[in-house]
């Protein structure tokens, strides 16, 4: 329940509670609250925190909404989280079993509606990166992962963001290669590139929520408890607006007991 | 491996049932909609849908169908309800020929694509795979090259002039298949055959079903689910819904209606007189049409004197 | 057992034996002879011979040749034959079941090489029409079904043409609509064509095995007891070669008891 | 519906078993070949099957996998054997990165070539569909049009610029799954999800399986075969083949040995000193391998530690 990246560990909860949570177990409601529920998303690697918002947004406002795992596992309940979102595990109970060309079909001919991206760089106009950094000619000092899916971010809806790691290394003034298009140069820039559809629409932290509302990070609002100057001192670009920021609408007692109850009993998020 | 037990959802969380009415269903079929007509041959037609669709009435349709399609292709074209159709085979297979395909190709009241298995599905495929046309690697030396329009040659990546139909994306995939539950998540026990291609390409999807079952049923067999809910719009429980074709898995297709059909179609007004009226327009789905066709009980024994 | 088409129904079956046969046994076991053990097979409409012809060489020499119905099922087993070949049935005791998307695959990336095509008309170049006859500005007098799969003639390695019924308006000179390209216009036209794959390399009737050896109808072999001015009288072109042509090795006791055993015990091919 | 039983074959057709050994198997990788890589993160790995290819050490590699793989694609990395790899995304998932595909990235040892899930399932759906490349929608405006010969825009169909990556064709496509009869119709109990892909576009297929299951048993259950035999050239009998991975539906992955293999991978040196010696080189594939990871039980009981 503690974290070197918040303070959020001993937050209240609502008004009148005292209930804690931990960071994962926050960027997990508040994202959940992003899930709408006509919504078609789709996860990628580490993703236990996007993969839990939609299985608590599915028992909350969004019944309807189907989650696919990256391993094709449509609307998937197996009574518990298993951190790893292609675990075989996840079959079990699941509404059906699609393969690589389902997600392929599924992208392309357009019905992905929200995606999820973290990467090793996100930068102020919500691009990623999750090739590498530090290049020189053309060879990166770090080399990343590489992008599963970086058309996804083309097709889908709407892409939510966001990252374990609130750090300047992480959210960067412009990232050193672009691997998925968020909102490119900001502005209009990803319609003029010809992308239809709406690109990043927040990008949620340990620390606060960005939205991306004119296709630039601003501070939407900060988690509770966290201190402002963490904020600026941990983001690698300048912030549009200066504190005080709204708070963060803390996870209710309903959000947490239906996370805890029935999404996660086994407590993955807690750790 | 052990298995952890499935949580059921709370409460709270209402989850939208997809199943409407036969009519809701047929109406979604609106006059000059592109059409995807499921099934092949006598398996998995959606002929109580189709039914209800010609007691409807909607016009001017353009209609595409599995490589080889029968009864539910035949029963539109004949109900005079189709202008277009891109079908690459309407036979009723050992029975004989699709009687009012037939008389459309011969009378030009239909205009009848020449189009084959591959140019249908590449058409499919273009739309799943974000593709203008979909090259097929050749139907070389064929007239389909000469009078298809899905068949002509295009140059399409430098390769000179192949046949690339374009993509084809139907408004609305009539589908029937033995099993789903209320939001959507459909199995089928026999073949798919060309359905999950249809639904995909299609903008919506109604699939009627002999059987409505829980979706706790579909959870206990992911890998068995063919339609994943996402895929599918309205679902209808049709019991026997694909009478006089068969229901892969729960009844075989009916020859003695079939033949009956067959010898209807001798001519347009037979085929109206003798079949259309009393066994669609005359007639209402379920029960009704049921007790005219000579029973469930009757349907579930075919099995032992279809061959 | 009788046929208004052959007399073949009384003929011997091997040397000193008596045993009749119909003639659909006997296209059956003719059409088994000509397939190979690593054969890719894919039946059509109307099929119940090739169908039963792949069960029987799987039983007799070609154990490991793959049988795939139009309906995308792989090697079925179902103890007898049903007559329609999309029969529901075929699936239980099947290996495996394909889709449409598989047959696509199956036959555009090369891996088909057996198809078996009948017609409204066939013509001495084995081109096949299913699509229709006695055209006038376009339209046929008699429309034909049409051609599921009009290009598998194309990928397919090679081509068995079949027809249940032998006459003049059947086997023709020259198809009036080429929906499944044969020979052409025999000679290497196919390979000029572009074409790189055999094309058709027999037909086989209830009267005679057509050998295609330089693209045109040739007759191989005359099936026991049939009369050549009977075939001569019932084909729409002229042959290549006068009588006397060598005589078709009628069904062997061995060929005739597995396939009443085991592949038509139910005796569809007898009636 | 009744059913009709099954027949068997007569005793007089003998059907060629399509079983290898393990060796056999790895010896279809020879130098130079372009090799297609299953599973996905930890899922079903051909473990087994890629540590005996590296044993035997055919090199100059090419190599495709799944968009997201892992272990068995690190592996091979490190092994020294890949000069080029079409890999979209490696690694070990929640675990961390890829040590040997990380160094390879930042010292250049291996061409890694720029891709996402969709130039690679692209470029293998082109040769299922007979497609010289196949254009995806868009990577607009990312780098990967700029670095990457997969990626790079062409003119394909009238429509300008799009990315469209080139046919592939692996020579030999190893893959993991947990049952197969002896004539290469194979199982998943999990998700195939790419694995399919890579075998229809693949010009020899092998599979391991961890349990050999009769042919009777696959046609009891014809609906849940995800390869048929005709796709697949040899079959392998490997109890445990995917560990460290998961074989779905059979045992879970082994963090303990990931982080160990991840931990060794921190330096080239001790990568090859404290897991490629000990683990591969230095020990032989069946009982010697299971003895050296702890044992058959210990895996089997993962299930209860691994969250």
């Amino acid at each position: 329940m503690t974290s070197v990246e918040t303070q959020t560990g001993t937050a209240e909860a609502g008004p009148g509670s005292g209930i804690s949570y931990s960071p994962d177990e926050l960027m997990t409601v508040v994202m959940a609250r992003e899930i709408r529920n006509d919504d078609l998303a789709v996860t990628g690697a580490s993703s236990l925190v996007p993969v839990a918002a939609c299985l608590l947004a599915q028992q909350l406002h969004a019944p309807d909404m189907t989650l696919i795992l990256p391993s094709g596992v449509v609307n998937p309940r197996p009574g518990r989280l298993y951190r790893s979102a292609s675990d075989g595990r996840w079959v079990t109970g699941a509404e059906a079993v699609g393969t690589g060309y389902d997600l392929f079909e599924m992208s392309e001919n357009g019905r992905l509606s929200v995606m999820f991206y973290g990467g090793v760089q996100l930068d102020r106009h919500g691009n990623v990166n999750l090739h590498g950094t530090g290049y020189r000619d053309g060879r990166p000092s770090f080399r990343g992962p590489g992008l599963a899916n970086t058309s996804f971010a083309v097709v889908s809806g709407r892409i939510i963001l966001f990252s374990a790691h609130h750090t300047r290394r992480t959210f960067v003034d412009r990232v050193e290669f672009l691997t998925a298009a968020g909102h490119l140069d900001g502005g209009d820039s990803r319609a003029r590139a010809g992308i239809t559809t709406d690109g990043p629409v927040c990008c949620i932290t340990p620390l606060v929520t960005f939205g991306l509302d004119d296709g630039a990070m601003t501070v939407r609002s900060i988690h509770p408890g966290v201190d402002p100057e963490t904020v600026i001192d941990r983001t690698g670009f300048a912030l549009p607006t200066a504190p005080p920021w709204p708070v963060t609408a803390g996870p209710t007692p309903d959000e947490l007991d239906v996370l805890r109850r029935v999404v996660d009993p086994t407590g993955e998020l807690a750790r | 491996m052990t298995r952890s037990p499935s949580r059921p959802p709370d409460a709270a969380a209402r989850r939208t049932s997809k199943l409407v009415s036969l009519s809701e269903a047929a109406a979604l079929v609106t006059p000059g909609s592109f059409v995807a007509v499921g099934g092949l041959w006598f398996q998995n037609n959606p002929s109580a849908l189709v039914r209800e669709v010609v007691r409807r009435g909607p016009g001017e349709l353009t209609i595409v169908a599995a490589p080889p399609s029968s009864y539910a292709v035949d029963l539109l074209i004949g109900s005079g309800l189709v202008r277009t159709a891109y079908v690459a085979h309407v036979s009723f297979d050992h029975l004989g020929l699709a009687p009012n395909h037939r008389r459309a190709g011969e009378t030009g009241t239909v205009d009848l694509v020449d189009c084959d298995e591959a140019t249908v599905l590449g058409g499919l495929m273009a739309t799943l795979e974000a593709l203008p046309h979909h090259p097929v690697t050749s139907i070389a030396g064929t007239d389909l090259t000469r009078t298809s329009p899905l068949a002509a040659p295009r140059d399409v990546d430098g390769r000179g002039p192949v046949p690339a139909p374009p993509a084809m994306r139907p408004d609305v995939c009539l589908l029937h298949a033995q099993e789903a539950d209320e939001y959507g998540n459909v199995r089928n026990l026999g073949t798919p055959f060309c359905d999950p291609l249809l639904a995909k390409a299609s903008r919506t999807v109604v699939v009627t079903v002999d059987r409505i079952v829980t979706n706790d049923e579909i959870r206990s067999a992911p890998h068995r689910t063919v339609l994943p809910g996402y895929l599918v719009d309205a679902v209808v429980e049709a019991p026997y819904g694909a009478h006089p074709c068969a229901s892969q898995g729960h009844y075989v297709h009916d020859e003695e209606q079939l033949r009956a059909y067959l010898h209807a179609g001798r001519t347009a007004e037979t085929w109206r007189s003798e079949y259309l009226e009393p066994r669609v327009l005359g007639v209402a789905e379920g029960p009704d049409y049921l007790a005219a066709v000579g029973g469930a009980q009757r349907i579930d024994g075919l099995e032992e004197s279809v061959r």
